[in-house]
């Protein structure tokens, strides 16, 4: 009895997680439609106030919801029937998961630090409510999204955010370059809307409903369903969803989930459609930070993390996201490299970070995606609100020394450290954070992103390398570069020589900034002890726990067990109509690591009876797993501990090499030598490594990056096909226009032609 | 000989919605007379009032469906459901007429009265049983049309818009009537039931004289819904018409020209499918596309409308080939969602005329979002809807098309397929234009200085009903749909 | 040699007066002939509606469309000085295209009017003895005021906005 | 003997005569002609139809069509003359400020 009421009680404060969103609406209302009446004040800290109510109100729910039972974690609020087509009806409602709950966590905690910040940072724009009410509209939206119990309502919260973001990033409109990023921003992201919508429209007509627990209940129980291809009648799902497409012959769910990720690299900002997301810099810092940085940006990994079943049961499509995340990931850290815009350096880094997060997806370790999507968001958003810091005190310094110099250009900066310790301070702990200094939340994030991805379940070999084992070097020589240009602005911002214009004295924050910076680096420093790998515990040092990656296992349970089976789904389609397919079970691997594969066994099963057998194998390969596991178990740790040394190594080094390179200013080596006394000894006997390094490695690839990758690829390549496709279009509908002469007989005379052409159609 | 022809009394109770407009719009005439020259808002009011009470008799005959006065009118759902479509954009039209009327420099009740006997003609055209009804309703739309088009008498624009109106509205209906003509000729009637019963009992197929009247008349229909090619008009029509004008002919007259189309395909022609479907598929796709391509590069706000509707006209289409219930749902879904977010359009661009300046221009536009956030909101609202951009309505009415374009796609309509991926890519193209508003609205420096606008009540109101119209069937279309499918249930087929 | 009967010389050279009115309605420079010719096309047409037994027709084709209609378009030509364009001056292309669609129309139309036959359509009972009987414009009256009552009194709304119309766009001074 | 054909001949004849006039005609009035001249081709083919069939609903449409064809004209010279106050030009090719 007491029990009962105890449960009662505690479900009720989860039925209502609805009203999470419904606060910042509530501000942006308030805002929008009396902000003209209330003072300024009054706006901002009633737009800060919402988003703390939702913080709570999240805490609260989440607590609720780690209060239950794991297997009952799923609490579904349907508020109102939405979309009524046919049998189903797609529920208007929100989905609290352990998933949705670390992005609700995230997005209302990171958001309301940014807001807070903001108070200070944009406390003299005349835009001062509107970017309230903005920022508060983009918080409903993008709670809305990661609390949508349905895609549609996803694609709902999906489409405002992109909106917010498009508002955002031409918030000062009178720029040019601000209304052009806007724009370009927008574009791209159509493509990418273009695939999610499609996606969308496929799995419904699939699937049936759009819900999510309509979704993934089917795939669990491999339910019939009628889908909507011709003469298909009822099914399996599964069946369905292997069916061969005209696309290559690749299964549907591989058509399907590639249309989705489209949408996701718009998003998200990857390969191909990562363009707009430098240009977005153009917006307002903590817009930067909240939108471009923390959240919006990681709502592509989000979507993929959320359909991680349909996205596991395609192989190539996971394939696919692997590849693009590292290739993105090392792409964006080069060109990261040499930009001397602050803000560019930290938006290349930003997607080069949202590339690990798809690399970590893509070889299935989607709660370690989800777990480096946290840590980004701390880290990132303090590194975006340090700069953030920086340029407004420099701006403002600048300004009143009458100089013109670009307040974002970190060649006009140097030795600023004495001015704002804070900040400084703060920046450093966000850079070791970024670069995967031992001990802090980046390191935890990026080093199993590496080591899952160094057992990617992939059986495909480039040059006698394992896929895995490349991606491991990419992601890890990505790394490197990180913490080179992570730690290069930090020399060339606030060390080294000043490099201000005279007369420049820029100043520490207000302190709603600086309390915003200190609050977010302690999330950098401790966020990351929530999922401590278990290599390290094994190692003896006993710090944090694995708890992280317990909470989301029932979330992403299913996709684990598919990704083990060893894509069994695919398998069956990539035979040529045949009625038996052998499957390489050796495919399988996932989370328990390489020497699952060395245990596979091959077993033949025909597609019918191809889910049974899968079922029926799996018994077996979990007993293999176990053993396997506890055999190799030694073995496999002092592996993983080998990786881990190499990229604590790499990480070292690339902060190093930055430090050689433009830290070797005497009044700040003298700063420098204190601290690092054995490092500066190697600097003043290698002077000449300098050299090397500069005319062998870095010169050249400089020159690469900033020629061939940024200038070339980047402006003229990709820029040149947005816009070119948005020319042609133009271009067309300029002649298409011309055919509109305005003269009422040659109108009468297309009429004739219509009706002739229909006539003689039938006529002849 | 006695002939029995009778003179019968006949159940007008079926057309009281129909009565009431009269009884109004012969009333107005003398309300006119209360009022002195150059006065308007009494009539705008009262005109109102009388299409209130029309649509609760439309509301009142739910459900009471019957074919009356010998064939020539049938009153069903499907028609109810249009007399409220069309009321809601006469209602929302005049609202924003009460202000616009004097500002344009027009300010004739006649007007009111002109608008009063267009809505009649859309509603004898919804629920139209025989060509004939067809045609008088056409003609009772179009001549109120003609007037209204070319009402800003003294602005070159609108003379040269009624002009081209009259000339290619009267220019295709002589293709239209020889189209009823040979039906009439091959058929030996003109009502609808009755040509679709010569399809049943006719052994032979349809010969080519009667797909030649068939093709004409759809050709003459399709000119009223601004199908391509037969669109032509419709641009410079809606540019140089007065704009409330132009958002009622663009909605209204629009939805009532697709509850006619639909009417006859479904009532009297569906034993000819096969050969009216492939001339629609078509039609289709060239609507889509150039309607989309050539809006891109409007600079008028206006006239960009006027090539969206000629755009939408074309998803409208998909679901006419999609022939099955759901299409029949989306079509009067989607034509109800159409007239509040594109009078809601008309509406904000009528609000920023000025007497001498248009402010038409997608420059004049620039900096609105702060000369006049009211305005600009709004409009930003129904740009986004009409974009297909969720959670506004727009989105679903969309979704409703592809979703009947994909279940007959999955009876084995194999074409269907295509012409959803067109559609989809079409309305990805089309939200760059919609959008481009937006941004000019919230992102640009104004050009020129504007004193900011204060929000006129009536034209408020008519938008505010608009956006949370939108708002509403966005976010909670089941109320709608549900409703419009029990409309559906009676419609014979 | 078969002799043609008096209708078929009245048919064919009233037809042959038809076209040849029309052809010079659209060829005539000037609009007042070109609005005379059309007034003589409408009267041949009249002949032609009493040979299919249409009285009633052909009385409102001359009194209402040849007497009233036309009478507005010359009053409106002369009022507007409109009569003395010269035509075909600019855009010679457009002239040719128009021919040669109105050809192409032509030519399906004619593939059309050629094959088409009453056989399979509703006959409709009204025979040559009822209307001999009664007289076609009872019967029509008839008609009007039973089945047709409905259009009939919807077209008197029509006829209101085209006065209104009218008066609102034409009038000088309102 | 007379048959259908020949009148619908005839009056297919007058409708394309109808369509070339509204194709070539500059003066708006004389183009309005052609579209009348297109009008009595109708009729004239629903007149024959009606009387080779022994029905008259052809002729109550014909009548239906004259009294709209009425309507239409008044309106359209209305609209003619109120385009002349401004214009001083009743040709439809000096009518196209609104284009592209």
């Amino acid at each position: 009895m007491v029990n009962e009421l105890q449960e009662a009680a505690q479900n009720t404060i989860t039925q209502w997680a609805w009203l999470i969103p419904l606060f910042p609406l509530a501000g942006v209302l308030i805002n929008g439609f009396f902000g003209k009446k209330l003072s300024k004040t009054t706006v901002g800290l009633l737009a800060c106030f919402t988003v703390l109510c939702s913080f709570l109100l999240s805490i609260a729910c989440v607590a609720q919801l780690a209060g239950m039972p794991v297997d009952a974690r799923r609490v579904i609020v349907d508020v109102f029937p939405w979309i009524a087509a046919g049998t189903t009806k797609i529920m208007f409602g929100i989905m609290l998961d352990p998933l949705s709950s670390v992005m609700i966590l995230v997005v209302s905690g990171v958001g309301f630090i940014i807001h807070v910040y903001s108070l200070g940072y944009i406390e003299n724009d005349p835009g001062y409510k509107r970017f309230f009410t903005y920022l508060n509209l983009f918080t409903f939206s993008m709670l809305v999204l990661v609390l949508a119990n349905s895609l549609a309502l996803l694609f709902v919260g999906w489409e405002l955010v992109g909106l917010c973001s498009y508002l955002l990033i031409g918030f000062w409109y009178h720029k040019d370059s601000a209304a052009d990023a806007g724009k370009k921003a927008f574009i791209v992201n159509r493509v990418g809307d273009f695939g999610f919508l499609l996606g969308m429209l496929a799995i419904f007509w699939i699937f049936g409903s759009l819900n999510f627990k309509d979704i993934f209940h089917t795939l669990e129980i491999n339910a019939a369903v009628t889908p909507w291809f011709m003469g298909a009648g009822t099914m399996p799902v599964k069946t369905a969803l292997s069916a061969a497409t005209p696309i290559l012959g690749l299964p549907l769910v591989t058509i399907i989930t590639l249309a989705l990720f489209l949408g996701a690299t718009g998003k998200s900002a990857q390969i191909p459609l990562y363009v707009w997301l430098p240009d977005a810099m153009e917006g307002p810092t903590p817009v930067s930070a909240l939108i471009h940085a923390a959240t919006m940006v990681t709502a592509g990994v989000y979507m993929v993390a959320r359909l991680s079943m349909l996205f596991a049961l395609s192989s190539t499509t996971m394939m696919v996201v692997a590849i693009v995340g590292a290739a993105t990931a090392i792409f964006a850290a080069t060109i990261g490299l040499v930009q001397n815009d602050i803000k560019r350096v930290l938006a290349y880094s930003t997607v080069s970070q949202l590339g690990y997060m798809f690399l970590a997806c893509g070889v299935g370790a989607f709660s370690v995606g989800v777990f480096h999507l946290m840590t980004h968001a701390f880290f990132k958003a303090l590194l975006f609100l340090c700069y953030g810091a920086v340029i407004h005190s420099c701006e403002h310094a600048f300004h009143d020394a009458g100089s013109h110099a670009d307040p974002q250009d970190m060649r006009n900066m140097g030795g600023l450290w004495k001015y704002m310790k804070i900040t400084w301070f703060t920046f450093l702990i966000g850079s070791m954070a970024i670069a995967g200094v031992p001990g802090l939340s980046g390191f935890f994030s990026k080093d199993e992103i590496l080591w899952k991805a160094f057992n990617a379940p992939f059986s495909l070999t480039i040059g006698g390398f394992p896929l895995g084992s490349i991606l491991w070097a990419v992601g890890a020589l990505a790394a490197v570069m990180t913490a080179f240009y992570m730690f290069r602005l930090i020399f060339m911002t606030f060390h080294g020589k000043e490099r201000l214009p005279q007369n420049a004295h820029p100043h520490e924050s207000p302190p709603a900034m600086t309390i915003a910076l200190i609050v977010l680096a302690f999330a950098a420093t401790v966020g990351g002890y929530v999922g401590v790998p278990h290599v390290i515990k094994d190692m003896g040092i006993n710090v944090g726990n694995e708890s992280f990656y317990k909470w989301l296992e029932p979330v992403f349970e299913p996709a684990q067990t598919i990704i083990a089976e060893g894509g069994a789904l695919e398998a069956i389609d990539f035979s040529n109509g045949g009625e038996e397919v052998g499957v390489q079970n050796t495919l399988a691997a996932g989370i328990t690591g390489l020497n699952f594969a060395k245990h596979g066994q091959e077993g033949i099963i025909t597609p019918e009876a191809g889910n049974v057998a899968v079922a029926h194998r799996e018994s077996e390969n979990e007993a293999a797993a176990t053993h396997s596991e506890k055999q190799s178990a030694h073995e496999n740790v002092a592996l993983e501990k080998k990786l881990m040394n190499i990229s604590i190594v790499l990480a070292l080094l690339g902060i190093f090499v930055a430090f050689i390179m433009y830290n070797r200013n005497p009044q700040i080596h003298h700063d420098i030598r204190e601290g690092l006394g054995v490092i500066h000894t190697v600097l003043l006997n290698k002077y000449y490594v300098d050299e090397i390094y500069y005319y062998t490695i870095v010169l050249p690839g400089r020159v690469f990056s900033e020629f061939f990758l940024w200038k070339f690829f980047d402006v003229c390549i990709i820029d040149g096909i947005v816009n070119g496709v948005a020319l042609l279009v133009r271009g067309v509908s300029a002649v298409v226009r011309r055919i509109q002469t305005g003269v009422v007989m040659n109108y009468a005379l297309v009429i004739v032609i219509g009706i002739l052409a229909i006539l003689a159609y039938y006529i002849f | 000989m006695q002939l029995d022809m009778t003179i019968t009394s006949y159940d007008f109770s079926m057309i009281w919605p129909q009565i009431a407009v009269v009884v109004f719009l012969l009333a107005g005439l003398l309300v006119d007379l209360l009022d002195k020259r150059g006065e308007t808002t009494t009539i705008g009011i009262f005109s109102i009032f009388g299409m209130i009470v029309a649509g609760a008799f439309t509301i009142g005959l739910w459900n009471s469906a019957a074919t009356v006065f010998d064939g020539m009118i049938i009153v069903d759902n499907y028609s109810l459901v249009f007399n409220l479509i069309f009321i809601l954009g006469f209602i929302l039209t005049a609202l924003i007429s009460i202000r616009s009327l004097p500002r344009e420099g027009y300010n004739y009740s006649e007007y009111y009265i002109l608008l009063m006997g267009a809505t009649l003609g859309m509603m004898i055209m919804a629920s139209a049983g025989n060509l004939l009804t067809v045609f008088i309703g056409i003609e009772t739309l179009s001549i109120s049309l003609y007037v209204l088009a070319g009402f800003a008498r003294k602005r070159e624009e609108s003379n040269e818009a009624a002009l081209k109106y009259l000339l290619l509205g009267a220019f295709s209906t002589g293709f239209l009537l020889y189209g009823i003509a040979l039906i009439y000729g091959t058929t030996g009637t003109t009502d609808l039931t009755g040509i679709r019963d010569f399809f049943i009992l006719s052994q032979s197929g349809p010969s080519i004289v009667l797909i030649a009247g068939v093709m004409l008349l759809l050709a003459g229909l399709m000119f009223k819904v601004s199908l391509v090619p037969f669109h032509m008009w419709a641009p410079d029509l809606y540019q140089g018409a007065p704009t409330p004008v132009a958002a009622f002919m663009s909605t209204g007259a629009k939805a009532a020209a697709f509850a006619v189309l639909f009417r006859v395909l479904v009532t009297a022609l569906p034993a000819m499918i096969e050969y009216w479907r492939p001339v629609l598929y078509v039609i289709a796709i060239l609507t889509m596309t150039i309607g989309n391509i050539t809006a891109i590069s409007q600079q008028n706000i206006k006239r960009m409308l006027a090539f969206s509707s000629i755009a939408h006209a074309g998803y409208l289409v998909i679901a006419i080939l999609a022939f099955n219930q759901l299409g029949a749902t989306a079509i009067m879904y989607y034509l109800l969602v159409y007239t509040l977010m594109n009078l809601g359009a008309f509406g904000v661009l009528a609000a920023m005329r000025r007497k001498n300046q248009a402010n038409e221009t997608l420059a004049s536009f620039a900096g609105l979002a702060n000369r006049a956030p009211f305005y600009a909101a709004m409009m930003a609202v129904f740009m986004l809807s009409l974009a297909g951009i969720p959670p506004m309505a727009g989105f679903i009415g969309k979704f409703m098309i592809f979703s009947a374009a994909i279940k007959e796609y999955s009876a084995g309509q194999s074409d269907m397929l295509p012409l959803v991926i067109i559609a989809v890519t079409n309305a990805v193209v089309s939200v760059f234009f919609y959008l481009r508003v937006v941004v000019v609205m919230y992102m640009n420096e104004p050009e020129q200085d504007l004193d900011s606008e204060p929000v006129n009540l009536a034209a408020g109101l008519s938008l505010i009903i608009s956006a949370a119209g939108i708002f509403f069937l966005g976010i909670v279309p089941s109320y709608a749909l549900d409703f419009i499918q029990n409309a559906i249930l009676n419609l014979p087929k | 040699m078969v002799m043609p009967t008096l209708t078929q010389i009245l048919f064919y050279s009233t037809a042959g007066f038809a076209v040849l009115c029309a052809l010079l309605v659209i060829l005539h420079p000037n609009a007042i002939r070109s609005a005379l010719f059309l007034v003589l096309t409408l009267f041949a047409v009249a002949v032609l509606y009493i040979l299919l037994n249409a009285q009633f027709i052909a009385a409102v084709q001359v009194i209402v469309y040849a007497g009233a209609i036309m009478v507005l378009f010359l009053f409106v030509i002369m009022l507007l000085n409109a009569g003395e364009t010269l035509e075909g001056l600019k855009h010679p292309m457009r002239k040719i295209f128009g021919f040669l669609f109105g050809i192409a129309v032509l030519g399906q139309l004619l593939a059309i009017a050629h094959v088409a036959t009453i056989a399979g359509a509703r006959q409709g009972g009204v025979t040559q003895e009822m209307v001999a009987k009664a007289g076609n414009t009872e019967l029509l009256g008839m008609l009007l005021f039973s089945k047709y009552i409905y259009p009939f009194e919807a077209v008197s709304i029509l006829l209101l906005m085209a006065i209104i119309g009218s008066v609102i766009l034409a009038k000088r001074k309102l | 003997m007379i048959g259908l054909n020949d009148y619908l001949i005839l009056a297919a004849i007058l409708f394309a005569i109808g369509v070339t006039g509204v194709l070539t005609r500059r003066n708006a009035i004389v183009i309005f002609m052609s579209i009348e001249l297109m009008l009595n081709s109708v009729n004239l083919t629903f007149v024959a139809f009606a009387h080779f069939m022994n029905s008259l609903d052809g002729q109550i449409f014909v009548f239906f069509i004259m009294t709209v064809a009425a309507a239409e004209v008044a309106v359209g010279l209305a609209i003619i003359i109120s385009i002349f106050r401004n214009k001083k030009t009743v040709n439809v090719d000096d009518m196209n400020i609104m284009k592209w």
